[in-house]
């Protein structure tokens, strides 16, 4: 009798979700090309990430759209679901995405932990996950041949950093402060750990902090006690990155402050304040700097939806996912899947903000050339671009 | 008992579920049969989580800490040996070569989260009221600090992925058999009456005899054990597990159930949990075609708290519903040994 | 001053009364004497407006002469500032107040200082122990000194009225007689009083008028010198064989 | 070590204490009035940082009147939820109000992130609170002084109200015993609608400390420092508003020195660290260091 429960379940879940699920059967060719958009949107932690570049994605849609749409005139819909911050939400809403008729492509997420969660379901489904925000190098290897980067592998912009560090500023003991919560920082510290030793540096010291910690004194407190640090390497996501630079500068630290793209925000400059906000390096995609061509639509374009600056490098990145895939069904020709994913692979040169996309043979994480950034004046200021050597 | 009303109550009903599950493997799409295996494991928990909260009057939020160390442990004993020393190159060689079949990982990972329970437990359960809640929140913390910053066992942040699809509907329909069966049975034999005991008057408890702190201790590590068990079903039906995977706000959700379901009641909880589950999922389309993210969770909770108001103890209180009821006072009859024969 | 009809109540799952009436006179002590779980407690607590009756009305003027207003759905905190005060069962003293304090707690509702600081010598007179301990927590009080405490905070909103529960309850015999010869005083002084209590003898000596209440109704009613010789109290109440 | 760090680190341990006890008196009054963990709490703060935001940089009020405002907005603000979701479930068991607590706190979150997103805000501040000042060897900032100050101000502040006035009494009798209140003619809704306007209106000026300290604040910034001021709370002895802000110092020393002393492989385990030192003072202290017997009345 206590079987009456999973048994209504199973009914009321089929009655339930059939009427959910079922999106009216469209022509294959004709009609819109459906591409899902898989983003923690709500419950915290990744949203402040996630939200931007789903906005990225939706004025990407929406300016193809208004420029006639793709092969003849059709229309992007882009479907979003919330992934709630939850691997769990993730995998589910992979599996409702990949049942939409006719999909094209996935992309989204800005964490190699949630693009885990939703690529495998796509890549059994033969359909391009395309991660907009999600760094690990290694992600293609873990998933499948259907899994695509738009941004640069942590490696390279570490390895540039740590090769920028060592040879241009010439420095030689670095400190290392890691965000262990997130797979991107402590990946991201990896990286320009093995590089900048391997060039013949010191880590001379390494804390690590969680990313909702907001109190970095006692961090602080210790960097200050170690002798000899020349540099800080500060591996951050854009939540914590404009905190720890206001709170180094304001216990007196003038050290140099190196770091990924996570600080590629304009919380970097802000939170601190003009006069505080110096002498930070950061590693970022092509865009940031140039003050002309698609990089300039962009910005001008999201200012114009959005009401405010791209708020970090995350819109960016999620306005090329959909022009990367954008780009792939035109050359493909054609909105099916398969095809998609072979057109997306053999990407020699899409144009997009964050730099041109090439994916080398058999691989799926392009090779992108790094910018550098300093921070000063009030203003991001672009150094110079590095393609890694390591 | 006559063999037929055994078949009849028992082994009728269970054939009959199984016959639906059958039907949904070959009925259902693969999105609503994974959700569909997330509201077993929904109601694996809340009805587990019961047999604390419900039956002791015990507040613990720990579920997700054990289901975070059940399926770790399920997941590095059941993942291949060869993905294994590709992903977790520093595992200790002992963890290193198991390659274990899934329902004795799935076991192991009950048994390991059991014992962190009865560990915990232990100190923790003299205490009484909101007191076991906020130790069970600190676990939660606790639990996860140590899968994020022991990566030679975890992978850290990133946490274990491309974990083999093991979990299908009909574990799930498994677990879920057992744990309504164990649940039941707890709740209905001497056990479930000493628990409700101690949660109605303590002291009374105490003076009957009842050994307060071995039952409190023993509900809650049952509890774990099931939470235990459902993190490994969890985490080889998503295929990855991560530090973040269970949160507090999963705890949270899973006093909800219970709460709603009223507190005690099996039957109660297992409807709460599916519908709450399925109501989570049905509210997605709304709010994606109106692009206003977050109200599903927004209507849920006021939901919730219309549902206190109006209703505060719950769907169904202590009681089983109706027919469940009936169910339950034959059975204690029959649990009555006749009187001797003079 | 007091007119209590037809008072209906149910607590929980009990119906704890059933039709209980009854009256209080000005300058009167009225005993309330019954069985544990007669509804003696639940009678006060309806008059005070802790409970609401499920039908009849409890009216009471606090002047003489005034026409009497109807309390019975007022809130507890409206019938304390009508003028009728309950010192609870189980004398409830504040633990973490100071005796001082749980005094002045009393006349919460009260704004006038020199009146106050009058009540709260009068206070002291009635009860000298309190004065001396003033400063001290509530809950390091003695049963008995509690008591005091209890009837001299009840007394602090300046009542026409004293709704008095149990006071006999767990103190020794010499200080229940201190007690009772204290409210005796105070009705002399002019105050009006009804009192609930399981020591029926002791009551009944000092009661004006008593009513005798048996699962939730008013079975006898008269003087308490008449309900003290009546055969049924004694072997009921009194532990007359 | 030298002296002047750790110096420095108890300085850091004090203003992140304070912050943490200010939030803390909340989460205190709240429960010992209502046997109610509001979780919510966490989320007045937050919206105590968008309050001083809004009136600093938006209405362009000058900081002491700010800090009125925000006090204001705080307490209106508890007052709200205090009357829409706890008050209609008066008398329900403990655990009712704690989950109706979390329903508000998703609605809150929720709303926040759909109306002004989760992304986080830079704070500014007039640059004075940034000087930094000469303490004993070290330098410290202005803010933080103001911070440390500010909160010792409103703690002495509410102390004296509910020991020396007719209302923090009735207030003090109220959280001992509803009915023997009601009988002294206390209108006990008022009391615990004014019990959730002043630990909201703390918690929200502790909100706009947090975003002067770190210049940023975002709306699910108060999960963690709620979560650990209902530690430092627990830790105190809930119930008791001198326990609450003995807790949160206490928390605030703990969990900086934890970091700052022990080597650096320690830091991650921050949080943990904090909430095992609740458990093992819930151990030895079951009612937290200043606490009554908090399990007396049901």
């Amino acid at each position: 009798m206590r079987n009456w429960i999973s048994g209504a379940a199973a009914i009321a879940a089929a009655a339930l979700l059939s009427a959910a699920s079922t999106l009216p059967a469209r022509a294959q060719d004709t009609g819109p090309i459906n591409i899902a958009a898989l983003y923690n949107l709500t419950s915290g932690g990744l949203s402040s990430l996630d939200a931007p570049s789903f906005n990225g994605a939706k004025l990407k849609a929406k300016m193809i759209n208004e420029a006639g749409g793709l092969l003849g005139g059709r229309m992007i819909e882009l479907t979003a679901i919330d992934t709630k911050n939850d691997t769990r939400e993730t995998a589910t809403a992979a599996q409702r995405a990949v049942a939409i008729p006719g999909l094209s492509a996935g992309i989204g997420q800005s964490d190699s932990t949630f693009a885990l969660a939703a690529a495998p379901l796509f890549q059994t489904a033969g359909i391009a996950f395309v991660t907009s925000g999600a760094t690990a190098p290694d992600l293609p290897e873990m998933v499948g041949d259907k899994m695509f980067l738009v941004p640069f592998g942590d490696d390279v912009q570490a390895h540039a950093m740590a090769e920028y560090a060592y040879g241009t500023l010439g420095l030689r003991n670095v400190a290392v402060w890691t965000d262990n919560a997130m797979d991107y920082t402590t990946g991201l510290s990896r990286y320009f750990t093995e590089r900048f030793t391997e060039l013949g540096g010191k880590v001379v010291l390494e804390d690590v902090y969680m990313t909702t910690d907001q109190d970095f004194s006692a961090l602080v407190s210790r960097l200050q006690s170690t002798e000899g640090v020349d540099a800080i390497f500060a591996s951050s996501g854009p939540d914590t990155a404009g905190i720890i630079v206001k709170q180094l500068r304001e216990a007196g630290v003038a050290l140099p402050i190196l770091a990924g793209d996570g600080f590629d925000t304009d919380l970097v400059l802000s939170v601190p304040g003009e006069a505080l906000a110096k002498d930070v390096y950061f590693t970022t995609h092509a865009y940031a700097g140039i003050e002309t061509g698609p990089a300039q639509e962009f910005r001008t374009a999201y200012q114009a939806d959005y009401g405010t600056p791209p708020e970090n490098a995350f819109a960016a990145l999620g306005y090329d996912a959909v022009g990367l895939v954008a780009d792939a069904i035109t050359r493909a020709g054609t909105s099916e899947p398969a095809a998609v994913a072979k057109a997306l692979a053999e990407t020699k040169g899409f144009e997009g903000v964050t730099g041109t996309i090439v994916y080398p043979e058999g691989g799926r994480v392009p090779t992108k050339p790094v910018a550098i950034i300093k921070v000063g004046e009030g203003k991001m200021n672009f150094e110079t671009t590095v393609t890694p050597k390591g | 008992m006559s063999g037929g009303a055994f078949l009849l109550r028992l082994v009728l009903p269970i054939a009959l579920g199984a016959a639906l599950v059958f039907a949904a493997t070959l009925g259902l799409d693969p999105y609503s049969l994974t959700i569909l295996q997330f509201v077993g494991i929904n109601v694996i928990l809340a009805v587990s989580l019961n047999v604390t909260n419900g039956f002791t009057g015990l507040f613990s939020l720990g579920h997700p800490a054990f289901m975070t160390i059940g399926g770790y442990v399920a997941a590095i004993l059941a993942m291949p040996t060869a993905r294994k020393t590709a992903m977790l190159r520093d595992l200790p060689p002992l963890l290193a070569g198991q390659e274990w079949p899934f329902p004795l990982a799935l076991a192991a990972g009950g048994l390991v989260a059991a014992l962190a329970a009865a560990v915990v437990g232990i100190p923790v359960l003299r205490l009484r009221g909101h007191y076991l809640a906020v130790a069970t929140l600190g676990l939660i913390f606790i639990v996860q600090s140590l899968a994020v910053n022991l990566p030679g066992i975890t992978r850290g942040a990133l946490g274990l992925s491309g974990l083999p699809p093991l979990t299908n509907p009909w574990w799930v329909y498994l677990v879920l058999v057992l744990t309504l069966l164990v649940c039941w049975r707890v709740k209905h034999a001497s056990l479930g009456r000493t628990m409700l005991a101690i949660r109605e008057n303590e002291l009374a408890a105490a003076c009957l005899g009842v050994k307060v702190a071995r039952t409190r201790v023993l509900a809650f590590a049952l509890g774990a054990f099931f939470a235990g068990v459902a993190g490994g079903l969890w985490a080889h039906l998503v295929t990855l597990i991560s530090p973040s995977s269970f949160s507090i706000l999963l705890g949270f959700q899973l006093i909800v159930m219970v709460v709603l379901g009223g507190t005690g009641s099996i039957v109660g909880t297992a409807i709460a949990a599916v519908v709450l589950t399925l109501a989570t999922e049905w509210l997605r389309p709304l709010e994606e075609a109106a692009g206003f993210f977050g109200a599903s969770q927004i209507i849920v909770a006021v939901g919730v708290i219309l549902v206190l108001i109006f209703r505060p103890s719950g769907l169904f209180g202590t009681a089983e519903p109706r027919p469940f009821a009936a169910l339950a006072a034959r059975r204690r009859r029959r649990a009555v040994p006749p009187d001797p024969v003079p | 001053m007091l007119w209590v009809e037809n008072l209906d109540v149910r607590r929980g799952g009990t119906h704890a009364l059933r039709g209980a009436s009854l009256e209080v006179r000005r300058g009167e002590i009225v005993a309330l004497i019954g069985a544990n779980g007669a509804g003696k407690t639940t009678t006060l607590a309806t008059i005070s407006g802790l409970l609401r009756p499920r039908s009849g009305t409890v009216r009471f003027a606090a002047e003489p002469g005034a026409t009497p207003i109807e309390i019975t759905s007022l809130k507890a905190e409206a019938v304390v500032a009508a003028g009728l005060s309950h010192c609870p069962e189980g004398r409830q003293i504040f633990a973490n107040l100071s005796v001082a304090e749980n005094l002045a707690i009393g006349a919460f509702l009260r704004r006038d200082r020199d009146g106050i600081a009058k009540d709260i010598a009068d206070v002291h007179r009635l009860f000298p122990i309190l004065k001396e301990r003033a400063s001290v927590p509530g809950d390091r009080l003695s049963g008995g000194e509690q008591m005091m405490l209890a009837i001299g905070r009840a007394l602090m909103s300046r009542p026409k009225l004293l709704l008095l529960d149990e006071p006999s309850l767990g103190l020794a015999p010499r200080l229940v007689e201190q007690i009772f010869d204290i409210l005796e005083r105070i009705r002399d002084e002019g105050m009006t009083v009804l009192l609930v209590e399981q020591n029926a003898a002791m009551a009944l000596d000092i009661a004006d008028r008593a009513y005798v209440l048996e699962a939730g109704s008013i079975v006898l009613e008269g003087t308490g010198r008449a309900l003290a010789e009546d055969p049924n109290v004694q072997r009921a109440y009194l532990g007359a064989a | 070590m030298t002296g002047a760090y750790l110096l420095s680190q108890i300085v850091n341990g004090l203003v992140l204490g304070a912050m943490y006890a200010l939030i803390a008196i909340g989460f205190s009054m709240i429960y010992g009035i209502v046997r109610l963990i509001n979780f919510a709490h966490g989320d007045i703060f937050a919206i105590g940082a968008f309050a001083a935001l809004g009136s600093i940089a938006l209405a362009g009020l000058p900081f002491p009147i700010a800090v009125l405002a925000v006090l204001t907005a705080g307490a209106l603000v508890g007052l709200l939820v205090e009357r829409a979701a706890f008050r209609p479930m008066r008398g329900a068991p403990q655990v009712t109000g704690f989950i109706a607590s979390l329903a508000v706190a998703i609605i809150i979150e929720n709303l926040a992130v759909m109306t002004i997103t989760a992304q986080p805000r830079t704070f500014a501040v007039p640059a004075w609170l940034g000087t930094l000042v000469p303490l004993g060897g070290i330098s410290v900032r202005v803010v933080d002084l103001a911070i440390v100050g500010l909160a010792l101000v409103l703690m002495a502040a509410l102390v004296a109200f509910v020991r020396f006035t007719r209302t923090g009494m009735a207030m003090r009798a109220t959280a001992e015993n509803y009915a023997v209140a009601r009988l002294m003619g206390i209108d006990i809704d008022r009391m615990i609608a004014l019990a959730f306007a002043i630990g909201s209106a703390l918690a929200a000026v502790a909100g706009l400390m947090w975003g002067a300290k770190y210049g940023q604040i975002s709306p699910l910034m108060g999960t963690v420092p709620g979560l650990k001021a209902f530690v430092a709370a627990v830790i105190g002895g809930v119930g008791s508003i001198s326990g609450a802000v003995l807790g949160g110092f206490v928390l605030g020393l703990a969990e900086v020195l934890f970091v700052g002393l022990l080597p650096s492989e320690f830091s991650a385990f921050r949080n943990a660290f904090v909430f095992a030192a609740l458990i093992l003072v819930l151990l030895v202290m079951p009612n937290g260091l200043l606490g009554k017997s908090a399990e007396t009345r049901a």
